[in-house]
């Protein structure tokens, strides 16, 4: 769209580049292409059980993500347990219209090729990119386990994997028809650039908490010591 | 009671002491060149830095630092103060052990040496940056004090690299099957992101120079995506390669984040452009004006689909509107800063700015933005922000009906 | 003999063990977000610094500090790496008792706080800085290895402030009586120089803000002047008085130096302008091609009269020019760089790039200059700078005929 | 020239800025007002002997400059002897059209204020602003005593300083007929953007001495470890 990325030149050489940098091996692909897509494009066969999912979870993942991967000390909760059939057979989680509840992975993800990449690609957290295949196949059997999706003698593998798919509570939740991926797209929300008597009433509906004043630190030192606007002292209370 | 400003304080009736007695550095051999050899701020800007939220994240490392919008100037970002998103932490690369691999869909996959991409035509350009959850935590109610942690997931920088284009070219990418890239990263999170080919090809730059220098680490160092106008996640750091396929990959970040819960429990995904949207930046909440009068009330705007048009200033909660200044040159998918006079009369008044893109688009009202997406989503909320100024100066975020 | 470059190495049959083996950074946690709170450059980069020129000058305070324009990229330059030039060294003024007076030919002398300075009206806009004597070590022989040393008093930044055009209608200036005005520092040397007064009232500024953030000390914090496109004393750093007048000054730094001896025996005083340059910063004096084939040559332009109209690029020592890129915006009395594509096929090559700007003005060879000017001029030499690379591919600082 | 720095705008308010700042007092003016220009605008009445001068110049400056202001030490000569009679006479200092000659500063200066406005403004350089009126008299008349200028029993003062200028040897030295002073100003060097077959014979004339090679310390330390364009070892000899 905007600004062609090379002018057009003079120079004989301009486009004699193509000598620079070599071709990849194959050693060198299968080393770093790891990606999983959800037609399972890149996922090595092997296979993992509910059962070693559990005690490898136990052994490298419940520390973070507590024993059922319910825990949100370090990131909100893997599962915990707000899928219900009805949403399996429709495909799509029912309380995630719940604003009261939280909205946990299993809950969300709607391609379970998702969960056998990441796990693969960054898990655990600590020590990202030493699980075999197998074990992210039983990892990932485990967490389908603890939200129901299969039961505790499920054995994982690329040749059921699809079928598991079809299984997942929010494989149809999600909606690529909006305008915000494609440049050209169509913006879904209008406002005008009206100047005069726009507001009828203006109304504050919200303010800042005031537990929340002094939440961030005391803003007073998050500002310039000298400034036309000088920083609220926020360890004393409003307008003090 | 408001408090006096030092230029009322220095009106004693002979003259300012600070006139009539010199400073010590006027009288004084001041310091030697390069000493620092690569300079630092001033002392006395030691309260401008970056800072987390706290509360927003369990951890350190799966984290945020903002950017003090509040005490910035102009479009370019400081690279010390640049935003952090990172997802498993940032690394220190050793830039002769990085490589750059294109495979997928190519005639010929392909690697590279830094210093192989550093041979190859550049380009230079300035671009904003701006994470996708930016201002995340307002899409319910006002919920943090300052426009450092509203909208400082926000940067703009001059970056240098290889255009994206030029090395799908040269791996031989499949013009007739090839939909698709994938960006991957080289730190834990090995961060991948799936981007779409037509914009892969237009202004997307493989970036190592950032405002002159090499990327810094947190950013990337020493080479990271920059795709111009979309959610930062995409700007995958650290990058390791580019795969070209037919399909999105629906990796971690694009299938269980960056996906914006709609009104009919429907999930967007794929949703990437930041879109047109603006923010005044002094005065913003957490500020006191220190005496009635004239001040130049000053922000940022910006568009993921082009160049800002146009800026509109309110100080009555959106009922007049007054077109702003727009600063140096405006730039395709940079920041764009703005300018207006105003003048408090000491009495209430809510504060907004409201952006109009190259395309006509016109930054909405929060109400008109919930209207449409709810108010569930985490991403993409570029509503109008608003400023109060209460009768004692002090300025707060609010949100108004 | 060619030392074999890194992605050579890396070519093993199964592959690079740099790739085939994951780095550490993949297998591992990153580091936190907001450490540093002000980031740094990574570790790697510690031989990009700015340096003094050994022997050019007796003291480190009256010196000047390089840019290592061999390192850097785009156009805006790390303020981290913002050339020196003291006379009395560089100062930290505390910005609560900075203060600026303007008197002179005015109505009413006016004292401003920086808080007053923040509240006016501002501009943000990205202007070079030259200093006069830049390129000086260089006319009469090829002297210093580098483009360092040899171009380094250079530098880009995007400044905020008031202008100053706004202050002088503010304190009233005499329309009738007043041609030039004085701008003064409150360092040691409280450096002093006259400036034109039609100029003064055209795009200068009276800076606060470089790069996003304050000025950095060695720049001039709180505040300075910045006066686009002439040489860089004037403007003046650590600003605290602007007088307005009927005539000239001749300050020490406009009537001792910063003149220019001409082949008569007269000196030209008031040069000012930076005229029209450019050079080729990658490859450049000091630097090694490692091997035969493709290389992004790529370099700097500016013009103090206007904006870069074209740069034209030698690998023949100036018998046949080729056109090259210029990248981004070009903007007036900016730095603009530029690239071009070339395949070094072993032999020597001698590289040259000249500049056309707005007004029509091109780049001058060195003996042109030389016939007007003589060779013991030190200030304004902006003659076509020559790099000869050699068999074994160093590139080597050298002058043609 | 370029683009107008304030925007026609739409606030009402945009123009009421004068009330920001306030005006200078007559003290604080006097205190920062300490510019001394060529018609001597500025210059405070007093005195001071070139006996005075020599004392204070032995206390307070021949450190730095040498007691005869020769020494190049800490600067370049401020005085050296190139200046003759005869050079007074015309008010052009004829050696400064010998290479061969260093140029020292009461060869290059044009205007006596300089010479007094800097001193009182800058000197010395590690106590600036330290010295009263009178002691810049003396100490300007010690300099100019060196450069036979005036006698040694000389006392400069405002009444004087007139007759001083009139003498002053390079008076007449500068021009400011030049195009680099007005930004629409006529450049003084010309060249043409000719394309092709431009230089018949391309001669290199001056190579950076080897001497010189490292003198800048290796070079190699200079750029970045990796690159396409790597330093060289300048601790190694050429071509090494
Ligand atoms: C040291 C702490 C830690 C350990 C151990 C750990 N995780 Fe995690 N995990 C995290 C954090 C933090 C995140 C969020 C990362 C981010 O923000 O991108 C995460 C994210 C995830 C996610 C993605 C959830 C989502 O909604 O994005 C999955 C799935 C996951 N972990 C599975 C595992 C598995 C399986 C293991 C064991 C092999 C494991 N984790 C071990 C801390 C940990
Ligand atoms: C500690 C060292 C030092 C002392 C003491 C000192 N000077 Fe200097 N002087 C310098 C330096 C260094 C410069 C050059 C400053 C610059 O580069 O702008 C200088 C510059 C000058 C110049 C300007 C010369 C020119 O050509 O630009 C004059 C005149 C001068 N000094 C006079 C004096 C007098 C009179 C005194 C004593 C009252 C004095 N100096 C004391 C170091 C010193
Ligand atoms: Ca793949
Ligand atoms: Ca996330
Ligand atoms: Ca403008
Ligand atoms: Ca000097
Ligand atoms: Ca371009
Ligand atoms: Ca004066
Ligand atoms: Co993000
Ligand atoms: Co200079």
């Amino acid at each position: 769209d905007t600004e062609a990325p090379l002018n057009s030149v003079s120079s004989p050489w301009q486009s004699s580049y193509e000598s620079v940098g070599r071709s990849a091996t194959p050693a060198e692909i299968a080393s770093w292409d790891i990606d999983v897509r959800p037609d399972f494009t890149g996922l090595p066969a092997g296979s993992g059980s509910v059962e070693d999912g559990e005690s490898l979870w136990m052994e490298r993942c419940a520390s973070c993500h507590g024993d059922f991967a319910d825990s949100n000390k370090f990131f909100s909760p893997l599962v915990s347990g707000n899928i219900t059939e009805a949403d399996i057979a429709a495909g799509h989680v029912a309380s995630l219209n719940d604003s009261t509840r939280v909205r946990t992975t299993l809950m969300k993800v709607a391609t379970v090729s998702t969960l056998w990449d990441y796990i693969n690609r960054a898990m655990p957290w600590n020590a990202p990119k030493t699980l075999s295949s197998d074990e992210v196949y039983s990892l990932v059997a485990y967490l389908l386990s603890l939200a129901y999706i299969v039961d505790y003698d499920f054995v994982l593998s690329n040749e059921n994997i699809a079928e598991v798919q079809a299984l997942l509570p929010n494989r149809n939740g999600m909606t690529q028809e909006h305008g915000l991926w494609k440049v050209d797209g169509l913006a879904d929300v209008n406002n005008t650039d009206c100047m005069n008597n726009c507001e009828q009433a203006v109304k504050v509906e919200s303010f800042i908490p005031d537990f929340a004043r002094n939440a961030h630190g005391n803003l007073q030192q998050q500002m310039r010591v000298f400034d036309p606007f000088q920083g609220i002292d926020t360890t004393q209370s409003k307008g003090a | 009671m408001l408090m006096p400003v030092i230029s009322q304080q220095a009106r004693a009736e002979e003259g300012d002491p600070d006139i009539l007695n010199l400073p010590p550095w006027s009288k004084m051999l001041g310091k030697s060149v390069a000493s620092p050899s690569y300079g630092q701020p001033s002392k006395y800007e030691a309260n401008i830095q970056r800072r987390q939220s706290p509360g927003l994240t369990q951890t350190d490392q799966a984290s945020v630092s903002f950017s003090p919008l509040q005490g910035m100037f102009g479009m370019i970002t400081a690279s010390g103060l640049h935003f952090e998103r990172h997802h498993q932490g940032w690394v220190d690369v050793d830039p002769r052990r990085h490589r750059l691999m294109i495979n997928g869909l190519v005639n010929s996959p392909k690697v590279f040496t830094m210093e192989d991409l550093m041979r190859l035509p550049s380009v230079s350009r300035i671009h904003f940056i701006e994470c996708g959850a930016n201002t995340g935590m307002e899409w319910g109610n006002a919920a943090v004090p300052t426009v450092q942690y509203t909208h400082g997931m926000l940067s703009c920088s001059e970056f240098t690299g290889v255009p994206l284009s030029l090395l799908l070219e040269m791996a031989g990418y499949d013009k007739a099957k090839a939909k698709y890239i994938l960006a991957e990263g080289a730190d834990g999170s090995a961060m991948t992101r799936t981007i779409d080919l037509e914009r892969a090809l237009d202004d997307v730059i493989v970036a190592y120079g950032m405002n002159g220098e090499m990327l810094r680490p947190e950013n990337g160092y020493p080479l990271r995506l920059v795709v111009p106008g979309v959610q930062g996640v995409s700007s995958v750091k650290w990058l390791r390669r580019i795969e070209v396929g037919d399909q999105p990959y629906a990796t971690k970040d694009e299938a269980i984040h960056y996906i914006d819960l709609m009104p009919d429990g429907q999930h967007r995904q794929y949703t990437s452009i930041q879109e047109a949207k603006s923010v005044i930046t002094n005065p913003s909440g957490g500020q006191r004006l220190m005496s009635q009068g004239f001040y130049n009330v000053t922000g940022l705007a910006w568009s993921g689909r082009g160049t800002v048009k146009k800026v509109d200033v309110s100080f009555d909660g959106g009922r007049n509107w007054y077109t702003a200044n727009l600063e140096g040159a405006v730039l395709p998918k940079a920041l764009t800063r703005f300018n207006i006079g105003w003048v408090w009369d000491g009495k209430p008044a809510i504060l907004q700015s409201r952006v109009t893109d190259s395309t006509g688009y016109v930054q909405p009202m929060k109400r008109q933005l919930k209207e449409v997406r709810g108010s569930r989503s985490v991403y993409h909320n570029n509503a109008i922000q608003s400023w109060r100024v209460n009768e004692s100066g002090e300025v707060e975020n609010v949100q108004t009906a």
